[in-house]
């Protein structure tokens, strides 16, 4: 099994989760994280004072699929997050040895 | 300190006003007022608790603003919160700005031709007295507040210059004109053919359903209309999908602001504390809100399953505008009538324009716009004929209902003059600056929020905001009033 | 637009209310009252300066309502905040109509035998009067004040149906009988056996410590016990784990709103401003609150070691409460001495109920039960003889410490009747409802918060929520006032 | 129940407290006040209009303390607000009470060499009074407003104990004894060779823009000095970083409520309805604000390219201010230029002191302090001759512009010795506090915010808080007003 | 070492958090996330307008332990996460390759 | 390539960015979780009542780096986040295998 971590902009979460439901991926987790990359962060103001916030606002989409889900899944994340412009984002893979259903004890890839 | 080319454009402007000022301040050879109000108080000995009485519904009406910032700032998104708020600083203080400038003189200055107020220009000359300043202080508060109604509106996207010139135009402009017409002795309430068809009295319009708040939700729909829906509001195929506001806290707070200054709004509208009516429109003040504000929670509790929170709160605001312009010709129970109704017109009023492609955030349009037109009616049916123009004295103002058709006719002719004013100068306003500086933020700077990109702020930046709370799918269609919806979603601008 | 069923009977609803309205309206055949308010201005030409005086007090006790809205919000959690909310609309809303169709009838309308009024509903007939009306708005807000009392006391648990009912039920008659008998010249105020004992009047209550906050807060402490504790508020053993509140800035706010408000709840209930003893109120009142506030945040600093701010903020309001009764009757230095009291009744009062399994979520019981109470034997104690029955007359008005003792007895008797009214009515009310439709949600429903599983809303969709924010673990017992700790927990409703 | 060792120290307290209000409530053998009334009105029917107007031009004044609390909340972190707003309950609290056993007495008591007053303490005695009742709470609400100034300029770091005893010194002594001066019959304004100087007045400062506001602004600048800068406030090099406040929302709620409250401030100094220049005051104060809200938006507009919305706040405050002298003297013209001053002054005054190592969380120092100034000043130039002494009577208050040039120097006397009194006690209380028990917390305490560490709470447990919010780079300096910026960064306290 | 990733009910992290501690394991990291899977979002209403929010909020355990532990902790969490309704969550393993406890610099299973 | 997630204090944030800035390692995501271990959390109070808030705020860091670059990372975070009182933080090495920039396609060390 595989851990698929994106990195996304907060408005292509919708695209990205639809596609995925085409694709019956259905089970993930989101979350909000601040990251920095190439992207710089926002020019802000406080009473005339200027500062950068260097933390751009993302959201991240944790899945956990079958091994040989892991590249389908990473490719319609790629296409539908793309914008073309900087901060777009990162998909990550990491290992998973396993995963439980907490509600029927399944283990393995019959609990994704 | 060096001083670059900026700070002395900004000093120069300056400059400008203060001469500008000075030469206003010396104009006046003639100097008839009574600054001081030693005549006013000798002619007058009552005057004190009517100054204090105006004065203090006067300020009322004034903390409506906030009431406004918090229930709009409420029903819109956490990343445009600063801009929702930034709005209603700046149509207050703009606004009256430039109702001391030129406004007041227009609505309530010696009327040309029934048309318009042509003195009193910057309160200067005879207007320096301590009555006309009376005058003015609660004419502009409810100037303030038909130009904050518009804001609710159309939030969310549109450009903050663009704001900026608009909350000038109406004070300056669109409302005093309109409002000469009803309370500066302007034709709708004075004219003889008016008055003659009303009995002794044209249109009429007590504390502003009409005056105030109709304008303001008709310029909003112009605004909402040629600005287009918010992203995301609608689906392709012209399906609304709802963007919940980020503070139901505030939106409650706002509208129990909102009706605390509205105990200002109408009861002060008498203009004098001699009138002891002000405790019978106190009465229904009250009465139709809590109508309106049920009514509308029923309904949605009938519908959905569920009483809706946002809605309850328009329909208490609802049912204050409805009353408005009644609260002092009509009995209690009749309040409770015309509250009832209120709460259902702004619900289907509500649901109808939102299947048309009206994104009205903060439902400005049917709870300003639709009830204001609701009260010059209902004022027009239910006036029970035992309180006079504005006096105890006779004529008695009655409605369709005690038997006078005339000035239901009379109300009729304002409705319709309202809405066309309200409407068609808000949408050549909004028109023009649409095709001239624009009056939309681009696409990015919409989805990034307007507190970025038209303030540099960050709004709550303490917090973790969650930009996908905004809701993604609609699983039923909640209404069908409208058949034909247009695809207008996004297109806007 | 196709009418479903639904449709239909909501307009059926409107239908039969508008028919109603109707009817009464053409009822009255005899008017005797005076709409427009000229023969009132006639008889009394200083009737103006009281009309405006107790409007604009009654305005602010109005605004009290957000003041409860935001201190209850703020103590409780953010995934029941729109469902507090919606009980303060409701209560003052539901509670305006009840009051008007019923209420305000059976507290000041002619007395039938002491105990109740009969007449004045739907403020038709004679009671479409400037004078009656006055009144009306001015009780009317009274009446809202202690309906409102209730939902803070048991937020986060109820049902909101049920609580819709409450809400007209205490409006409609509990609240208004109770009052009767002290404010509408019933036996506790004037009872030939009453008066006697007194000394020339019965039991006194000026502003209603008694009348709204006993009250309300013993109403609440029947809701209390009948719902039970919220899940999580005790562990196995009963002993209280605090579940904090969402937003200290709302429960600050409030407090401060309802500080203001209050200076129209007390000072404007002399209902004349020719009593210049106002500004004696106002001074009393300002000083109570401030000398409970630091009562109760000095004990909690010297306990704990920090000074809590929620405590305090209950102490503001305790204070308040406790010189309700007394405000006209006493020195400014015995409202220092009310306060300080206060401030002790306050928090050790909470410790005593929290220890015994009652789930007060505002503190509604100690605030305004035990301090309405306390405010009573106040009145009775300190009461110094400078000033009549809400007028500059005799009889003066005296306590135990200025010699009359059957003053004191009065008020004693009025202490209880107060608590076995409120309690009483209060338990069967929510014992009625509890065994026929339910006063509590389900424990899913209440995890997952009123504001979903109610009103099928997030309060605030664009930030993200902590439910681990919840403690969880109770390191020390902070009081040991209780010993026979009763397994409460979570067994109610 | 066990009572422990505090319980008894606590009930010591009261004790004491009691018995000495007993002693108080005993002593006056002479009772000359009139605490019913009935006096009063018999020699000044006229009386109860102006009862009403100043107790509730007081309630509005009273109520600027949420707007300050919410104001200054709004600017500081989430991790600080329960300690911005718990200094507020204490200065309005400990100040009400500080200001009625001490206070008052200091400054309407019988005047010693002009200096100071002597008698009232406690509000006993002949004090029992209702005219006196009245003057003491609209001078209370003005002393908390002097009190609470500070609070937001030395936000987010100072002790709360310290806090406490600075709240009872302000209004026991520092603010007592310069209002004294001003309106209680003292020196700067009634000693001969001041009203000589000015031609049949002295000094005067008609609602308190030097009495009230510069006080409290320049005591807070003693404070800001002798703390120093929040951690992180400054990089090494002493360049200004912002510390963005954690809700923009409250910010704009506080100033709105603020200016609302103002029209009590201003308006009601005239301490009688029968002066119907309140009308005019109105209209000066909301065209200051505007005026000054506007040019710091456009200041900052012009300058940054985007509106900042907590200077287009503080120059609303700061016109508000600045007007406050002024009001009752001035013409609505001179409004807008002293308006539009303002609202230069608050914007370069805060970049002035910023740049010098002066870390006022709220702006309460240009806002107050320098605006107070220029209020004085202003007066000293704008006053027209139209209004006179607090009295439609002569001699008329005229100020350099209209030829009377020795009133500008009293007014520029009153602004050295407003100055340095305010800065001089400011700065001696706040080293005798910083050298006894200290006036700052520690790093470690200041890093988790005042709220955990002073008051073991969280302000708003539901959410997710996020640190790094806190900005981490300058990238430019905006401003080059200062050239020779110390290191003062994190030096303080 | 393993790390361990519960994704449970929000209210139930008491529950875990004490058994977990009544096993001596103390140390874990939690946060908000929001996730799908057969779990259906609440229906929600905004003035009378019905929508879903996909995202049902769940609260994230993350322990690093030591790979003997790991399948007790998995244990654990699944027993006490258990209501035996849809939404109870899912309990991932990843692999683990380095800890380091930044106050002591103690590397590896000394560092958990 | 490698994951490094390390949870600090949330003051020290600042300053580990700017010694990793200093190294060249600009790419990061940072959010907030609260955590417990040696640290107990926070006494906190209630109208009186006294708890303890069992999980402390802190920030957690995740970078994805090359194999070659992790121990530089981890030393300088280890030295950065330091200040030897307990609740410092811990850091945490999981291994990963894939990378891909949404906005290029990149994939692998190029991708990060
Ligand atoms: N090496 C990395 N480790 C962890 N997160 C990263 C890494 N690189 C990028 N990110 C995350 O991805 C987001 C987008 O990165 P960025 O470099 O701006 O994208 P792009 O290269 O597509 O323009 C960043 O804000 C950050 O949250
Ligand atoms: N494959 C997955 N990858 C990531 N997170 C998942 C995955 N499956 C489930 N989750 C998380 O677990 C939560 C519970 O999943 P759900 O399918 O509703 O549980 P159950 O199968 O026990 O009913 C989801 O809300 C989501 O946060
Ligand atoms: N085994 C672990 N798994 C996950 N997170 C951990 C683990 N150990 C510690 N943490 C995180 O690190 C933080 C600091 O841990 P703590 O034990 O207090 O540090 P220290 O040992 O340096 O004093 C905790 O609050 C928690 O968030």
């Amino acid at each position: 099994m595989k851990k698929i971590e994106a990195i996304i902009r907060l408005e292509m979460l919708d695209d990205v989760k639809n596609a995925l439901e085409a694709d019956n991926i259905v089970s993930m987790s989101i979350s909000e994280i601040r990251g920095r990359g190439r992207q710089k962060g926002a020019k802000l103001m406080w009473r005339g004072d200027e500062y950068v916030r260097e933390f751009v606002p993302k959201t991240k989409i944790e899945l956990v699929v079958r091994d040989e889900d892991a590249a389908k899944v990473v490719k319609i994340i790629r296409e539908t997050a793309y914008t073309g412009n900087i901060g777009d984002g990162k998909i990550f893979v990491l290992p998973v040895e396993e995963a439980i259903r907490v509600r029927t004890g399944e283990t393995g890839e019959a609990a994704l | 300190m060096e001083i670059g080319k900026r700070e002395i454009s900004v000093r120069r402007l300056a400059m400008v006003l203060m001469m500008l000022s000075m030469i206003i301040a010396l104009t006046p050879a003639v100097m008839a007022g009574d600054p001081t109000g030693a005549t006013t108080l000798e002619e007058d000995p009552g005057a004190p608790v009517d100054y204090v009485w105006i004065l203090i519904c006067g300020f009322l009406v004034m903390f409506m603003q906030p009431g406004f910032a918090m229930l709009e700032a409420g029903v819109s998104r956490a990343k445009n919160t600063t801009n929702v708020l930034m709005k209603n600083l700046v149509d207050f203080s703009m606004g009256s700005l430039a109702f001391f400038a030129v406004g007041f003189a227009l609505m309530m200055g010696t009327s040309a031709y029934m048309f318009v107020g042509t003195d009193g220009f910057f309160l200067a000359g005879e207007a320096y007295d301590v009555g006309t300043a009376l005058t003015w202080f609660f004419m502009m508060v409810f100037c303030a507040t038909a130009a904050t109604i518009v804001s609710g509106a159309i939030a969310e996207r549109p450009k903050f210059s663009t704001y900026v010139i608009y909350s000038v135009v109406i004070c300056a402009f669109i409302y005093p004109i309109y409002g000469h017409w009803i309370w500066g002795g302007g034709w709708l309430s004075s004219a003889d053919f008016m008055t003659k068809l009303g009995g002794g009295y044209g249109a009429l319009d007590f504390a502003g359903s009409g005056v105030v708040h109709a304008v303001g939700g008709y310029i909003g729909l112009a605004g909402c209309l040629l600005l287009g829906p918010r992203i995301g509001r609608y689906t392709k195929e012209g399906k609304p999908i709802p963007i919940p506001g980020h503070s139901v806290a505030f939106v409650v707070l706002g509208a129990f602001i909102l009706w605390f200054g509205w105990f200002g709004f109408n009861p002060g509208s008498t203009l004098s504390a001699h009138e002891l009516r002000i405790s019978v429109i106190a009465v229904n003040t009250t009465l139709a809100a809590a109508a309106s504000a049920m009514t509308a929670m029923f309904i949605t509790w009938k519908k959905f399953g569920k009483a809706d929170v946002v809605m309850t709160v328009n329909g208490a605001v609802a049912g204050l505008v409805a009353i408005t312009a009644a609260c002092a010709w009509v009995a209690p129970w009749a309040s409770v009538v015309i509250g009832i109704v209120a709460g259902f017109i702004v619900c289907y009023g509500f649901w109808f324009i939102e299947r048309r492609g009206v994104d009205d955030v903060v439902g400005a349009v049917p709870v300003h716009g639709f009830n204001g037109t609701w009260g010059l009616i209902a004022l027009g049916l239910f006036a029970d004929g035992t309180y006079g123009n504005y006096t105890t004295a006779e004529p008695f103002v009655a409605g369709l209902f005690y038997g006078n058709a005339g000035f239901f006719g009379c109300q009729f002719i304002s409705v319709f003059v309202n809405f066309a004013w309200a409407f068609g100068t808000g949408f050549l306003l909004f028109y023009v600056l649409k095709h001239t500086i624009g009056i939309r933020v681009s696409p990015e700077e919409e989805l990034a929020g307007l507190d970025i990109s038209e303030h540099g702020i960050i709004s709550y930046p303490d917090f973790v905001y969650t930009e996908p709370a905004r809701p993604t799918k609609v699983i039923r269609m909640t209404n069908k009033i409208g058949e034909n919806e247009q695809e207008r979603g996004g297109k806007g601008g």
